[in-house]
């Protein structure tokens, strides 16, 4: 029988107000192992915490019941308190009286009714409570970030600042994600690629960061402080090591017709190629896909103008295994596919393009090489109508139901730089509501109005109609004068709602991380932890976890590696003890637990054993790894002789707590 | 058969294959036959027997049998073979111990189904495959084994042995228009009051004997909940209406997704509870809403319980579909 | 001795009823069986040689509450919560069930008296009916029992068209008189004419010749030690349906339910074929099912004779052997034991 | 404290909230002030998944009249998988016991996330509604455990 102490807070009036707390402790004072019961103003405070602690050692306290706010508020801190008095922290139980209890009921009757029934639960449960200690498990000094976009690379570089080697796995040939086909920031319009490409070769220069370029995360084991991941390197038939990066490979190829994916398929590149040219790793890449002789053994030009040999056409797929601490995920996002959107016609006509298409027809690296010409014909648009929201805050089913953030002030800089640089151009802007906080955004956009006499209209773009003489009938309605709009364009802009790159979904399984419905990634705490995952070890960094724009991400990014770096700093992780147990005289080894556990924490083992009837047996039973266990009790519930219980949530707990509110 | 299988089995024990075989024993009136180990030549010539009375799954004795020193020869008809590659899977059988001789069946003769016709006093009953010939204190009488046949084997869902070393006789097939869930459907048509009505009349003459858990195949824990005073679960008698129930509905729920669905809780029970009527709703609940699912039948497929699509359905389809109102 | 024609049954049946609860055994449809019910109008007396349950349930119930305890904050109440027991009659037990209570009686009425069992009993009229048709899983007759001459309060035949009823105690003479309006005097001629009709039949039983001799005490030892207990246990379950359905075994388990608002203490039947049947600290005594198997034959045949002068605790009704799921049972230890010895 | 007589039947309802989404809605349902009626008592699990439906049983024995549980959305779990077990196994008891002719309303699933306050509440009116009206639990009642 344990010796429970009762505390009833008050919260000020948060509590006391509509609970009768003196009752409460009153009537707990009957329960049995209650020895001691008693309310207090803030039992949260130091002076509460006070309380508990003198009180557990003047009664000889071994429960706790905390009557207070939730257990996600304060549990923590009641069980440092009654740890700092001598008894097990997992000793303590709180009985949620004031979200679930004070304040949502007015009557006091009820409210206090069913506040001492909390409190009963409470101390029925710690009744059978256990101290439980955790286990400790070492830190493996390296974290892995996945994907080397813009966020990725500023968590590489933060992380390996703090002096922690760092990986950076990049499903592309090279690092540098989105921001790489950026013309111009807002609301600076500095130069993206003079602000992202330094940053790129720090990357590379950086002893402390490895790269891996042209490769995909296959397989994630393992836990917080202790994951081992398969990386496979996709065979680029090309020596890394080797190759120079000078580039007479890719202007020797004989494959001319391969779609540019680096400017959005609107010009070509050979089978053979290096993204841009200031990629990281500066190396060439040879498309399988296009490469005549990987596809029937024909050519072989590449390898006769390399000078270093650095082409491998038999190279393979390797798969590199490495132990990791922390992983970091910086999937990013793409914009999406406008298949569904026909009314703007999109795939009928050339001139309607999407926003980071038009940010390739603006760069001076760029098919056009940065001069504004029509796709279709190659002669200058005079009407250009940009469309807000395609896709973004949809509800119809067709897009996304949320705001892709981003759109309004990219929108603003492409049309204030149309009309800066051309300004024989009409420029239009149809939108829904024109979102613009942040640090000079406002006054960047009211420059493109103000300054550069942009035509920002309040409406939707109902309809886009290719012509025969080549120009674009947009059809809209202006919704400040009611009025319907016929505009006659030579270039239509969509701002494409963006999503999280597609692999996210199934690294998140491999992660066990959690998902939201739109697949970007959740957060431990929308508030207060936003750069975590849920899963222990997990990080996030960049839209990955949902839309930003290039300021907000790097801040997240480092954020997260400074997240990475408080746990690489730690020598031992402490492990949540509230794991599953297997009682191995009652297991009969049926390995249904096994097929549930999320986390591949259950294991078998034939063990000998002294039977009831005095024989000796091996028996064939589980047991599960703590460190792994993340205690959910999936695997409590498949066991059918309920060999296998959860600590901190036991059967018998349960139960007890069943048994006291039903009473 | 009977002569066949008991000259593998002599052929066996003398090769030293086997250590013992596990069969069917004869009892005082044919009818009553008990599982039996046999361990010699004599010992199988005297009381070795295999007809059509030959009723009980001897598959969940292999769970001791296979521990012992050497391997046990065990003669296993074809539903036994579900239950027996069931237990397989759940690692309950150590099968490098067993050599299984798979056995045809078309039906087992039941004494209580023949009872039922209204003889009394039956002091011999033997099979030729077409009509049971049955002997009483009262006079004799002969009926089709059609007749003479408990719901089950009406019912079989297949005459394919899905596990074995060796096969005597001829292999079946799965009996695919089997009507074993009419009776379930005819439940399920009945309004909840008269459900409960028909469950209360069942589950109410319950004398917790556990005679259906000892038997079941898929009850082979190592210790049971009702048994394990700190499960929560633990009870001794039907106590209260309420313990009735939460015994049938747990026993059923643990099996759910592993009864293959072999009828012996039906058989033994002494109350004449039709138990499996539990067991198969769970059965047409897993079928009709996470696909086709034989228990013991694929080695490698999941348990329904212990897999998942993202697509599954809402426990709230309970409130639709569920029976009439 | 009194007769009625069968077609008053039901008339007796009301007025019994109309002072007191009466039970008799009714078809039951959804099992198929015979059980005792509680008689009212339109209740009919089954045709069945047998209920499926047996009689002790009466005196000896599954379950029964002994005591509750009342928690009021740190202090225990004890609450007695034994009443006075009803009076019943219990119409048609036949003679193997009227002996079990004999042996019930020897367990539970001796000293120290189990006032639960004593209370149902002293309140309880038992009225038997003679067999005409019995089973072949019938031996009543292996333990001196004579089915066509069964005992209780009061005997009763029923023989062509008509009950005949005799009172053998005085509570039987009481109950008889309470309904003697219903009821003429008779000869026994009817009766005898039946009892010699159905030895006929008993000769025939297969069970008949069961032999006892081996089974007395100063074998004890030999039988204890016998080989054949391990095979013949080997199939054997675990289960209770053998304890459950027979009339005499009487072991029970004591247990403390707690209901939320205090403590139940009941006591349920047990099983010695249970592998917690008698645990104690150490474990379960008997360690393995052979010995379980061992024990409960070995008491009903050996030990229970032995201290109550020479009675089996068996009456040969027959239930084990028709309800065990691996139709093991006392006849076939009887005889396997028996040609060991 | 005053005692207040009422004969009006109030239902016994528990409701079992994973740790991380239904609990933390459930605290918002408090922190935004949503009212909804005392008769439901929350425990505390780490994941829906945790609820054996012998707990369920235990409940409806002890005098509950209705019991409802509550996780993640599927998809959301913080364990990833564990709502999706939760989904089958209740399925199946609910309909098991619909089978024996309980009353299916009086247990339920809803998935309600950390964000979901409002619906918190609601889905608790509506639950407490359903089973009010459905008066006392008898079907699956102990009456050693009625008796007070």
């Amino acid at each position: 029988m344990q010796k429970i102490g009762v505390f009833v807070c008050h919260c000020g009036t948060n509590i006391a107000a509509t609970v009768d707390v003196k009752a409460v402790a009153e009537a707990l004072k009957g329960e049995p192992g209650v020895v001691f019961s008693t309310d207090y103003q803030y039992m949260c405070s130091e002076a509460g915490q006070n309380l508990i602690k003198n009180s557990i050692k003047e009664y000889g306290l071994t429960g706790v019941v905390v009557c207070s706010c939730s257990p996600r508020m304060h549990e923590q801190t009641f069980r440092k308190a009654a740890q700092s008095a001598g008894i097990n922290p997992y000793m303590v139980e709180i009985a949620n009286i004031r979200e679930q209890c004070s304040w949502i009921h007015k009557d006091i009757w009820s409210a206090t009714e069913k506040a001492i029934i909390l409190g009963k639960a409470a101390v029925a449960k710690v009744q059978l409570n256990a101290p439980l200690t955790a286990g400790e498990s070492p830190v493996v000094k390296r974290a892995l970030v996945i994907g080397g976009g813009i966020a990725g690379i500023q968590t590489a570089l933060d992380i390996a600042e703090a002096g922690f080697e760092v990986d950076i796995v990049e499903k592309q040939p090279t690092i540098g994600g989105k921001m790489t086909q950026i013309d111009k920031t807002f609301p600076t319009l500095d130069c993206a690629a003079c602000i992202l490409t330094p940053k790129m070769v720090d990357c590379a220069q950086n002893e402390k960061i490895k790269i891996y370029s042209y490769s995909e995360v296959a397989d994630v084991k393992g836990f917080v402080g202790n994951f081992t991941v398969k990386i496979k390197k996709k065979a680029r038939y090309v020596d890394e090591d080797k190759c120079t990066g000078c580039g007479i490979c890719t202007e020797k190829c004989p494959v001319k017709n391969v779609p540019n994916e680096f400017n959005m398929g609107m010009d070509n590149r050979r089978a053979i190629y290096i993204p841009f040219a200031q990629a990281v790793p500066k190396v060439a890449t040879i498309d399988a896909n296009y490469c005549n002789m990987l596809k029937n053994g024909k050519c072989g030009v590449c390898s006769k103008f390399c000078t270093v040999g650095a082409i491998d056409y038999k190279q393979q797929d390797t798969i590199v295994e490495e132990k990791y601490g922390a992983i970091v995920v910086a999937t990013g996002f793409n914009p999406i596919k406008l298949d569904d959107f026909d009314e703007f016609a999109y795939s009928q006509s050339k001139d309607v393009i999407t926003s980071l298409e038009f940010e390739r027809l603006t760069n001076a690296a760029g098919p056009t090489s940065g001069t504004l010409l029509r796709p279709s014909d190659g002669k200058h648009p005079h009407t250009i109508v940009f469309v807000q929201c395609v896709g973004s805050r949809d509800t119809s089913g067709c897009g996304k139901t949320y705001c892709s953030k981003i759109c309004c002030m990219y929108t603003a800089k492409h049309a204030m730089l149309t009309r800066e640089k051309y300004p024989d151009t009409d420029v239009y802007v149809f939108y829904i509501d024109v979102r613009t906080p942040g640090k000079n955004f406002d006054e960047f956009y009211r420059r493109a109005v103000e300054e550069y006499g942009v035509h920002y209209i309040k409406g939707m773009v109902g309809k886009v109609v290719p012509r025969s003489d080549g120009t674009l009938m947009v059809q809209a309605s202006d919704l400040l004068s009611n009025e319907q709009l016929h505009i006659n364009a030579d270039l239509v802009v969509l701002a494409a709602a963006i999503e999280p790159d597609k692999s996210a979904r199934s690294l998140a399984t491999m992660l066990t991380a959690s998902m939201d419905t739109n697949d970007f990634f959740t957060e431990a705490h929308p508030k207060l932890r936003p750069v975590e995952s849920p899963t222990a070890g997990i990080f996030l960094s960049g839209v990955c976890q949902g839309p930003k724009d290039i300021p907000e991400t790097v801040s997240q990014a480092s954020a997260a590696a400074a997240k990475v770096i408080g746990l690489l700093a730690k020598d031992k992780l402490t492990c949540n003890p509230c794991v599953a147990q297997a009682n191995e005289l009652m297991c009969n080894g049926c390995s249904s637990c096994e097929k549930v556990c999320p986390y591949g924490a259950i294991t078998y083992s034939d063990k000998e054993f002294r039977m009831p009837d005095r024989t000796t047996a091996i028996r064939r039973v589980a047991s599960v790894n703590e460190a792994v266990c993340q205690g959910c009790g999936a695997c409590t519930v498949a066991c059918p002789s309920g060999a296998m219980d959860l600590k901190g949530f036991s059967n018998s707990q349960i139960m007890a707590e069943v048994d006291a509110i039903c009473k | 058969m009977q002569s066949e299988m008991i000259k593998r089995a002599k052929e066996l024990l003398a090769s030293g294959e086997v250590a013992r075989v596990v069969g069917w024993k004869a009892g005082e009136f044919d009818y009553d036959i008990t599982p039996g180990v046999f361990t010699t030549a004599e010992e199988l010539d005297s009381a070795f027997l295999y007809n059509d009375l030959c009723e009980a799954n001897l598959s969940k004795y292999m769970i001791a049998q296979s521990r012992k020193e050497g391997k046990t020869l065990v003669f296993l008809k074809p539903c036994d073979t579900y239950s027996f590659s069931q237990l397989l899977k759940e690692h309950r059988i150590l099968r490098e111990n067993v050599y299984v001789i798979g056995v045809p069946c078309d039906g087992k003769v039941d004494v209580d189904t023949v009872k039922a016709t209204g003889l009394t006093g039956i002091c011999s009953m033997t099979s030729d495959g077409e009509t049971v010939t049955v002997k009483t204190l009262y006079g004799d009488s002969t009926m089709s084994k059609a007749d003479a046949m408990s719901e089950r084997c009406i019912n079989c869902k297949s005459k394919k042995h899905v596990v074995y070393d060796e096969l005597l006789g001829e292999e079946g097939d799965v009996v695919a228009d089997n009507h074993r869930f009419d009776m379930v459907e005819k439940i399920e048509a009945m309004t909840p009051d008269e459900r409960f009505e028909f469950w209360r009349n069942e589950l109410s003459r319950c004398i917790r004997c556990n005679a259906c858990r000892n038997v079941c195949p898929a009850c082979s824990c190592e210790k049971c909940v009702f048994d394990n005073e700190q499960s929560g679960a633990f009870n001794k008698g039907a106590s209260d209406s309420f313990e009735e129930n939460m015994f049938h509905i747990i026993r059923a729920f643990h099996v759910a997704g592993r009864c293959t669905d072999c009828g012996e809780c039906s058989r033994v029970c002494p109350q004449n509870i039709p138990l499996h009527l539990l067991n198969r709703k769970f059965i047409k609940d897993i079928n009709e809403l996470y696909g086709e699912y034989q228990a013991g039948e694929n080695a490698d497929e999941r348990a329904p319980l212990n897999t998942f699509t993202t697509e599954d359905v809402e426990p709230s389809i309970v409130y639709e579909r569920g029976g009439k109102q | 001795m009194f007769t009625l024609p069968v077609s008053k049954l039901n008339d007796l049946f009301a007025a019994v009823a109309s002072t007191r609860k009466l039970y008799l055994p009714v078809d039951d449809e959804a099992s198929g069986h015979a059980e005792y019910k509680v008689w009212h109008e339109g209740v009919t007396l089954s045709n069945a040689l047998n209920t499926a349950r047996s009689a002790k349930d009466f005196f000896f119930p599954q379950t029964e509450n002994l005591v509750d305890f009342k928690m009021e904050g740190k202090t225990i109440e004890v609450i007695d919560t034994r009443t006075e027991s009803e009076d019943f009659v219990v119409f048609g037990v036949r003679a193997c069930d009227a002996r079990s209570f004999d042996i019930l009686d020897r367990v539970f009425l001796a000293e120290p008296v189990d006032s639960y069992y004593k209370n149902r009993r002293e309140h309880g009229v038992i009225v038997t009916l003679a067999c005409t048709r019995p089973e072949e899983t019938c031996f009543c007759t292996v333990f001196g029992i004579d089915p066509t001459n069964p005992a209780g309060d009061v005997s009763g035949w029923i023989a062509g068209e008509n009950l005949y009823l005799s009172a053998n105690t005085e509570k039987g003479e009481a109950f008889l008189s309470s309904v003697s309006k219903l009821l003429a005097e008779s000869d026994d001629e009817a009766v005898k004419a039946q009892q010699a009709e159905v030895k006929e039949i008993l000769k025939k039983l297969p069970l008949g010749s069961l032999d006892l001799t081996p089974f007395k005490p100063e074998n004890l030892l030999k039988l204890f030690d016998s080989k054949r207990w391990k095979d013949l246990s080997e199939a054997c379950l675990g289960c209770g349906s053998c304890t459950f359905v027979c009339p005499t075994c009487q072991c029970y388990d004591i247990r403390d339910f707690d209901t939320g608002h205090g403590i139940k203490r009941y006591r349920c039947w047990d099983s010695c074929m249970y592998s917690d049947f008698t645990r104690m600290a150490h474990g379960n005594p008997r360690l393995t099912q052979v010995e379980r198997f061992r024990q409960r034959f070995m008491h009903k045949l050996v030990y229970y004779p032995s201290n109550n002068e020479g009675i089996y605790s068996c009456v040969g009704c027959g239930r084990c052997l028709a309800k065990c799921p691996i139709s093991m049972n006392i006849a076939k230890v009887i005889k396997a034991l028996g040609e060991e010895a | 404290m005053q005692v207040k007589e009422t004969n009006e039947f109030k239902p016994k309802i528990v409701a079992f909230c994973c740790n991380w989404c239904s609990y933390a809605g459930a605290d918002l349902a408090g922190t935004n002030r949503l009212q909804y009626p005392a008769d439901v008592k929350i425990i505390r699990v780490p994941c829906s998944c945790r609820v054996n439906p012998m707990f369920i049983l235990r409940a409806f024995q002890r005098g509950a009249d209705g019991v409802i549980l509550c996780g993640c959305h599927p998809g959301d779990c913080h364990y990833t998988t564990g709502n999706y077990y939760t989904r089958r196994r209740m399925t199946l008891l609910f309909s098991m016991l619909d089978y024996l002719g309980i009353e299916k309303e009086r247990t339920r699933v809803e998935w309600v996330s950390a964000a979901e306050g409002a619906k918190f509440a609601a889905t608790m009116n509506d639950f407490v509604a359903t089973v009010t009206k459905l008066g006392e639990n008898k079907r699956l009642e102990d009456l050693r455990c009625k008796a007070k």
